[in-house]
C-alpha cells in the first residue's frame, strides 16, 4: 500500500494519467478544499478591495481587518432557511444549483497547477474544459424556468442568451490559441492543457506575444468574453440588481443560492485560469526567455516566500496600528499569529526542494490571482452594458474579430512553417 | 488509460440513455422532458468516450448539451407550460407506430444476425491522442465536399429562419 | 408629440394568453424596487424588452402634507415641507417662506437672503450628488455613489453646524433666518468650495467619457423641449432639451438677480444631456455660493413680522427653481393664524409624467436609466 | 392682455390683482374658451398647475385654479373659475398633456369631474378609498373609521 502510494512520487506525470487512484483522491480533495478557501478569499477581497476603491473600509468587525467575515457569512448562508416558492417546479428548482456547481468545479479536473499538478491530462482537455462550462448555462435557464417568476426568467434568458451567444467568440479566440500549439516539428498541436503550457515552454515564449499583435488579440477577445460568460462586471445584466433584482437566483435562499454564488467564483478562477493556460504560460515563471538559466531559476524561485514574507509583513504592520484598547487586544493577537503563520509558511517555502516543486502552482495561482483582481476593478469601475449592446458587442464585434484572427494566426502559421522551417 | 470495467460502464450507461429516452415521451413537463433529453445526451456522450472518441465526446457536450439543449430550453420557457399538460400527450396512431417501430427491430435484428461479421472481434487497437487528427484528416480531407455541403445548408438555414422571424428586413 | 390621450395610461386586460406569449408580458417594477427611487410603482407593457408603454401608480407614501398645512399655523406648518423632497429640504423650505413672506407683504433682510442663497445652492449640490450617485449605480457604475456621498457629507456637516440637522434642515423662518451663522461659516463654506470643485472633476473622470457610460446614456430617454412644454417638466430635464429656462433667472427670487451665472443647456435632450447639464449646474452653484459667501453684508437676520401671523385674505403663487424644477407654493389665505389652502406644485410630481414618453420604443434597461434621470423623490410626487 | 381678454369677453371676466399677481376670475361657461385661446394665442404654453380650494359656505363651493406660464412673455397668470359641487368642467388634456396628472389629483382630492379626461381615477390614494380628503368637511374621524380600521384592522385611537 505505502509502495504504491510512494511509487507515484517520482512520476513525471499526472496522478490521473498514471492511473493512480489514491494520488487522484489526494488531488481533488486538495484542489476542492483549495478552491473553497479561495472563494472565501475572493470574496472577502472582494469586499476590501472594492471597498478601499470606493473610499470605505468593508468589513472590519468580524476577525481583524474582516478576515473572519467569509466564515461567518457563510455560517449564515447555511443556516438561513431555504425558502421555495409555493408555485415553483420543486424538482428543477432544486436540482438547478446542483448542476451549475457540478458544472463550475468539474472543469478543475483537467486545469494544469504545474506539469503534474492536475488531477489528469486528457488529450482533449481545453474542449472538455468549454464542453463541461457550457452545461452551467443549462442550470441558469433551469433555475429561471423553475422560480416561475417574471424576473428570474428574464434574468435566466439574458444569461443563457449571452453565455451562448459569447462561447463562440471564445471558442474561436481559443481555437487561435490553439493553432499556436502546432508550430512544432511534426506540425501536430494539442488541446490538452499541459500540452499547451509545454508547447509555450518549447516555443519559449507565451502566446499572448505570439505573432504580435494576434496573439494579443486573441488574448482580449478572451478575456471580454470571459467576463460576459461569467456575469461579471460590466456585463453583469442578468443579474442587474437595478433591474431585475436579481436575475435567475431571485427566489432562492440560504444554501442553494450559496450554491450559485459559489459557482460563480469558480467559474470566474476556472476561466481565469483557461486564460492563464492559453496565452499567460501557465505555470510558467516569468520571463522564460529573456532570464533564463539555472540563476535566474534559482531567483525566481524564491518569490513564493517572498510572497507569504511580504503578506507576514503587511499582517504585522497592520497589527501594530490596531487600535490600543483592551477590546481590540484579541484581534490584535489574532493578526499577529495569522502573520506568523504565513511567515512560517513563507519560510518553509524558502527551502530550495520545496520551493522548486511549489513554485510552479504559485506562478499559476499568482497570475489567476491578478485576473480575480481585475474582475474586482471592473465591477469597480464600470457601469453595465445594455442588453442589445452587449449582443451587438459579442456578434458585430468579437466575433467578426476573432474570426479574423483566427484565419490570419492560420496563415501565418501556415507560412512559418512553409517559409522558414520547411 | 487502461479500460476499467467497461461491460459494467456500458450496460450502466446504455441503461441510462434508454431511461432517458423513454421519459423525455412519457413526461408531460416539457421541460422535464428536456432534462431527460439532457441526461440521455451526457451518457451518450460518455459512451463515445468509451470508443476511444474524446473529441466527439467532446463536441457532443458542447455542441448538444450545452448548446442544442439551452436553445430548446430557451423555447419550451416561452410556452405556457400550463396549457401544455392539458393537451393530449400521444396522438393515436396506433397502426402506423406499431408498423413502424417493428420494422425498426426487424432491421436491428437483420443486422445483429446476419452482419456479424461486420463487427471486428476485438476493438482495433487506436492510440488516444490521434483521435482528433483523424478527424480533422478525414472531415478535411476525404469528406471535404460532404462538409462544405452541411456548413452551406446550415447558412440557408440559418438565413430562412432571420427572414421567418423577422417581420420586414 | 405623442396623442396625450394615450399616455400614462395602458390597457391592463390580458388577453387570453396565447400559445407562445413571447411577445407581450406586462411585468411589475416596484414599489419594492431597488431600482424605482423609493415607493414608485411602475407597470411594463413589455414587447420582448421593448417598451410598449408603461403606467405609474403613485402614492404610496402620500401623507396629506396639504392637509395637514390647513390644520397648521403659517409658522407650524414650516417643518412640513422638508419632508417633501427630503433631499432637498432647504429649497422647499426656501420656496415656501418666500411665499408666505409674499402674503404677509415682508421682504427677509439682505444679510438672510445671502445666508439663504448659499443654504440653498449647497442644497442644489448635495441634492445633485445623491441623484449622480443613485442613477450610476442604476446604470451599474457603483463607485460614484460612494465618492459623491463622501463629498455630500461635507454639506451636510455645515447644514449640521448651521441649524442642528442634516437632511430636514428647518433652516428658514418666514420673514428671514433664525439663527446667525456659526463663527468660522465663511470659512468652512470657502474651504468646502476649494475642496468640491476637484472633486466634480473627479466624478467626470469616471463617466464623461467612459465609453459604456455613453452607450446606456446618449439617446436613451430623448424628449425635445416641445414635450417637456408641453408635459410641464421643469428643471434640468427641460434645459437639457434646449430651452434656456430657470426661475432664477426669468424670475428672480431671493437676490439671485445680483449673482452671475449661466444656465447650462443641452442640445438633444437625452440621458447623457441631463447628466452633463446637471454635473454644470453644480459648477454654477459652486460659482454661486463663492459671489455670495465674499460679498455676506452685516445686518439684521429676520424682519419684523407679526408673532402671529395673520395674513390679509387673499392668494398667492410663488415658485422658485428647486433642484429638480419648478417648485411651486399657491396659498390661499382666509385672514386667520392658518393658511385656508396650501397648494404644493411638486416638481417631481409634473416631471415623472414624462416618463411614459420618454421610455416608449427603449428597452426595460433604459426605464432604470429615464427613471434616475427624471430625479424624483417619492416624497414630493405623493406628498 | 388681460384688458383684452375683459373686451372680448365683457362681463364673464374679473380681472384681479393681489401681491402684484395678477389673476382672472372667469365665468364657468366660459372655461374652455379662455383656456384655448391662452393657449393658441396668448403663448401661455406650461401650464404650470391646476389645483382647486373648497369653501363649503359658498353656494359655487369650489374655486378651480389654473397656474398658466408663457415662455414667450415670461409671465405667469392664474385663472380660476367657481363651480357648483357635483359640477364638472371640460378637461385640458388635449390643450396641456401635463393637465393629466393634475386633473386627476383635483379629481382624488375634491371628487371634481373633468369631461374628455382619458383616465380620470384616483391617483395619490387607493381605488377604493371613500371621500374626497382635501374637501374642507372631510377630517381625520372620517378616514379612521372608513380606511384605517377597516383596512389596516387597527385602532388608531383618533
Amino acid at each position: 500500500m505505502f509502495a504504491y502510494i510512494k511509487s507515484y512520487l517520482s512520476s513525471a506525470q499526472t496522478p490521473g494519467a498514471a492511473g493512480n487512484m489514491f494520488w487522484v483522491l489526494v488531488y481533488i480533495l486538495v484542489i476542492f478544499t483549495g478552491l473553497a478557501i479561495a472563494v472565501m478569499l475572493m470574496t472577502w477581497l472582494e469586499r476590501k478591495v472594492l471597498a478601499h476603491m470606493q473610499v470605505r473600509l468593508g468589513p472590519m468587525r468580524v476577525g481583524p481587518h474582516g478576515l473572519l467575515q467569509p466564515i461567518a457569512d457563510s455560517l449564515k448562508l447555511l443556516l438561513k432557511e431555504d425558502i421555495m416558492p409555493a408555485e415553483a417546479d420543486a424538482f428543477v428548482f432544486w436540482i438547478a444549483p446542483f448542476i451549475v456547481v457540478l458544472a463550475a468545479f468539474t472543469v478543475f479536473v483537467v486545469i494544469p497547477f504545474g506539469p503534474t499538478h492536475a488531477i489528469t491530462d486528457m488529450n482533449i482537455g481545453i474542449l472538455f474544459m468549454l464542453g463541461v462550462s457550457s452545461l452551467s448555462v443549462l442550470g441558469i435557464v433551469m433555475a429561471g424556468w423553475a422560480s416561475n417568476s417574471h424576473y428570474p426568467l428574464i434574468g435566466a434568458l439574458r444569461s443563457s442568451a449571452q453565455m451562448v451567444s459569447y462561447e463562440v467568440a471564445m471558442g474561436l479566440a481559443v481555437v487561435s490559441a490553439i493553432l499556436m500549439t502546432s508550430l512544432n516539428a511534426e506540425g501536430t498541436g494539442t488541446l490538452s492543457m499541459i500540452g499547451i503550457v509545454q508547447a509555450q515552454l518549447a516555443q519559449h515564449e507565451w502566446f499572448i506575444f505570439k505573432f504580435f499583435p494576434l496573439g494579443l488579440i486573441a488574448f482580449f477577445i478572451f478575456a471580454v468574453a470571459m467576463i460576459a460568460e461569467t456575469n461579471r462586471a460590466p456585463f453583469d445584466l442578468a443579474e442587474a440588481e437595478s433591474e431585475l433584482t436579481a436575475g435567475f437566483h431571485t427566489e432562492y435562499s440560504g444554501f442553494r443560492w450559496s450554491l450559485f454564488f459559489l459557482s460563480e467564483y469558480t467559474a470566474m478562477i476556472a476561466v481565469s485560469s483557461i486564460a492563464v493556460t492559453l496565452w499567460l504560460g501557465g505555470w510558467l515563471r516569468p520571463f522564460p526567455n529573456l532570464l533564463s538559466g539555472p540563476t535566474w531559476d534559482r531567483a525566481f524561485s524564491l518569490f513564493p516566500g517572498i510572497a507569504f514574507l511580504f503578506l507576514a509583513a503587511m499582517c504585522f504592520f497592520n497589527a501594530t496600528r490596531m487600535p490600543k484598547h483592551p477590546l481590540f487586544r484579541i484581534q490584535t493577537i489574532g493578526l499577529a499569529v495569522f502573520g506568523i503563520v504565513l511567515g512560517l509558511i513563507g519560510l518553509i517555502l524558502f527551502i530550495p526542494a520545496v520551493s522548486m516543486r511549489v513554485q510552479d502552482i504559485f506562478w499559476f495561482s499568482a497570475k489567476v490571482g491578478g485576473f480575480m483582481y481585475l474582475y474586482i476593478w471592473y465591477r469597480g469601475t464600470f457601469p453595465r452594458y445594455r442588453f442589445d449592446q452587449l449582443m451587438q458587442m459579442g456578434w458585430k464585434v468579437l466575433l467578426p474579430l476573432g474570426l479574423g484572427v483566427l484565419i490570419l494566426t492560420a496563415g501565418v502559421a501556415l507560412l512559418q512553417q512553409k517559409l522558414w522551417h520547411p | 488509460m487502461a479500460p476499467v470495467a467497461t461491460p459494467f460502464f456500458f450496460y450502466l450507461l446504455s441503461g441510462i440513455m434508454l431511461i432517458g429516452g423513454v421519459l423525455v415521451i412519457t413526461r408531460k413537463n416539457p421541460v422535464h422532458s428536456a432534462l431527460a433529453l439532457i441526461v440521455t445526451l451526457l451518457a451518450q456522450a460518455s459512451i463515445y468516450l468509451m470508443l476511444y472518441a474524446p473529441f466527439v465526446a467532446g463536441v457532443q457536450i458542447i455542441l448538444y448539451a450545452g448548446g442544442i439543449m439551452v436553445l430548446f430550453l430557451f423555447v419550451i420557457m416561452l410556452v405556457s407550460v400550463d396549457r401544455v399538460q392539458r393537451e393530449r400527450q400521444f396522438n393515436s396512431q396506433w397502426v402506423v407506430g406499431i408498423i413502424a417501430a417493428t420494422a425498426l427491430g426487424g432491421l436491428f435484428m437483420a443486422v445483429y444476425t446476419k452482419g456479424k461479421d461486420i463487427f471486428p472481434e476485438h476493438a482495433l487497437p487506436m492510440v488516444e491522442s490521434d483521435n482528433t487528427q483523424q478527424i480533422a484528416m478525414k472531415l478535411y480531407g476525404q469528406y471535404m465536399f460532404a462538409f462544405e455541403i452541411a456548413s452551406l445548408l446550415l447558412l440557408v438555414a440559418i438565413i430562412g429562419a432571420v427572414v421567418m422571424a423577422k417581420k420586414r428586413i | 408629440m405623442t396623442d396625450p390621450n394615450t399616455l400614462s395610461h395602458l390597457d391592463l386586460e390580458t388577453p387570453e394568453k396565447p400559445f407562445l406569449d413571447a411577445n407581450e408580458l406586462v411585468i411589475n417594477m416596484g414599489p419594492q424596487h431597488p431600482a424605482t427611487h423609493g415607493v414608485l410603482r411602475v407597470i411594463l407593457r413589455l414587447d420582448g424588452e421593448k417598451v410598449l408603454g408603461l403606467e405609474c401608480v403613485i402614492g404610496y407614501l402620500h401623507r396629506g402634507v396639504e392637509k395637514i398645512g390647513e390644520n397648521r399655523t403659517y409658522t407650524m406648518f414650516n417643518p412640513y415641507v422638508d419632508r417633501m423632497d427630503y433631499v432637498a429640504a432647504v429649497s422647499n423650505g426656501l420656496g415656501y417662506c418666500e411665499t408666505v413672506e409674499k402674503l404677509l407683504n415682508v421682504e427677509a433682510p439682505p444679510r438672510a437672503q445671502y445666508v439663504r442663497v448659499i443654504l440653498t445652492e449647497l442644497n442644489r449640490i448635495a441634492s445633485h450628488q445623491l441623484w449622480l450617485g443613485t442613477h450610476a449605480l442604476d446604470i451599474g457604475a457603483i463607485t460614484p455613489l460612494f465618492y459623491t456621498f463622501r463629498d455630500r457629507e461635507e454639506i451636510l456637516k455645515i447644514f449640521e453646524k448651521y441649524c442642528g440637522a442634516r437632511l430636514t434642515t428647518h433652516a428658514f423662518r418666514i420673514g428671514g433666518l433664525q439663527y446667525e451663522t456659526y463663527a468660522g461659516f465663511e470659512k468652512e463654506v470657502k474651504n468646502f468650495l476649494a475642496f468640491f470643485r476637484p472633486k466634480i472633476d473627479e466624478y467626470e473622470e469616471l463617466l464623461t467619457t467612459n465609453r459604456i457610460w455613453l452607450e446606456r446614456t446618449k439617446n436613451v430617454g430623448r424628449i425635445s423641449g416641445e414635450d417637456c412644454i408641453a408635459l410641464g417638466v421643469t428643471g434640468p430635464v427641460l434645459r437639457a432639451s434646449g430651452v434656456k429656462w430657470d426661475v432664477r433667472k426669468a424670475q428672480p427670487y431671493a437676490n439671485y438677480k445680483n449673482f452671475d451665472f449661466d444656465i447650462p443647456t443641452g442640445q438633444k435632450g437625452d440621458t447623457y444631456d441631463r447628466y452633463l447639464v446637471r454635473m454644470a449646474e453644480m459648477r454654477q452653484s459652486v460659482r454661486i455660493v463663492e459671489q455670495a459667501i465674499d460679498s455676506i453684508p452685516e445686518g439684521p437676520i429676520i424682519a419684523k413680522i407679526p408673532k402671529v401671523m395673520k395674513p390679509a385674505v387673499g392668494e398667492v403663487y410663488h415658485s422658485i427653481e428647486a433642484p429638480k424644477g419648478e417648485l411651486g407654493y399657491f396659498i390661499v389665505s382666509d385672514g386667520s393664524t392658518q393658511p385656508y389652502r396650501v397648494r404644493v406644485r411638486p416638481p417631481s410630481f409634473v416631471n415623472l409624467q414624462a416618463l411614459d414618453l420618454m421610455c416608449r420604443g427603449q428597452l426595460v434597461a433604459d426605464v432604470i436609466a429615464v427613471i434616475g434621470t427624471l430625479d424624483i423623490v417619492l416624497g414630493e410626487v405623493d406628498r | 392682455m388681460i384688458a383684452k381678454l375683459k373686451g372680448m369677453y365683457g362681463s364673464g371676466i374679473d380681472p384681479l390683482t393681489y401681491a402684484g399677481q395678477n389673476y382672472m376670475v372667469v365665468d364657468r361657461s366660459l372655461i374652455p374658451e379662455i383656456l384655448q385661446v391662452l393657449r393658441n394665442q396668448e403663448q401661455f404654453d406650461y401650464c404650470v398647475d391646476i389645483t382647486a380650494v373648497h369653501y363649503p359656505k359658498r353656494e359655487k363651493q369650489f374655486d378651480v385654479v389654473w397656474v398658466l406660464y408663457s415662455f414667450a412673455r415670461n409671465q405667469r397668470i392664474r385663472v380660476t373659475t367657481q363651480i357648483l359641487d357635483g359640477d364638472s368642467l371640460p378637461s385640458s388634456v388635449p390643450i396641456w398633456p401635463t393637465a393629466n396628472w393634475l386633473e386627476r389629483e383635483v379629481f382624488d382630492m375634491f371628487g371634481i369631474k373633468f369631461e374628455g379626461h382619458p383616465d380620470l381615477k384616483r391617483i395619490l390614494l387607493p381605488e377604493g378609498w371613500k371621500g374626497h380628503p382635501l374637501r374642507k368637511d372631510y377630517d381625520i374621524l372620517q378616514q379612521d373609521k372608513e380606511w384605517v380600521q377597516i383596512n389596516l384592522g387597527i385602532e388608531s385611537g383618533q
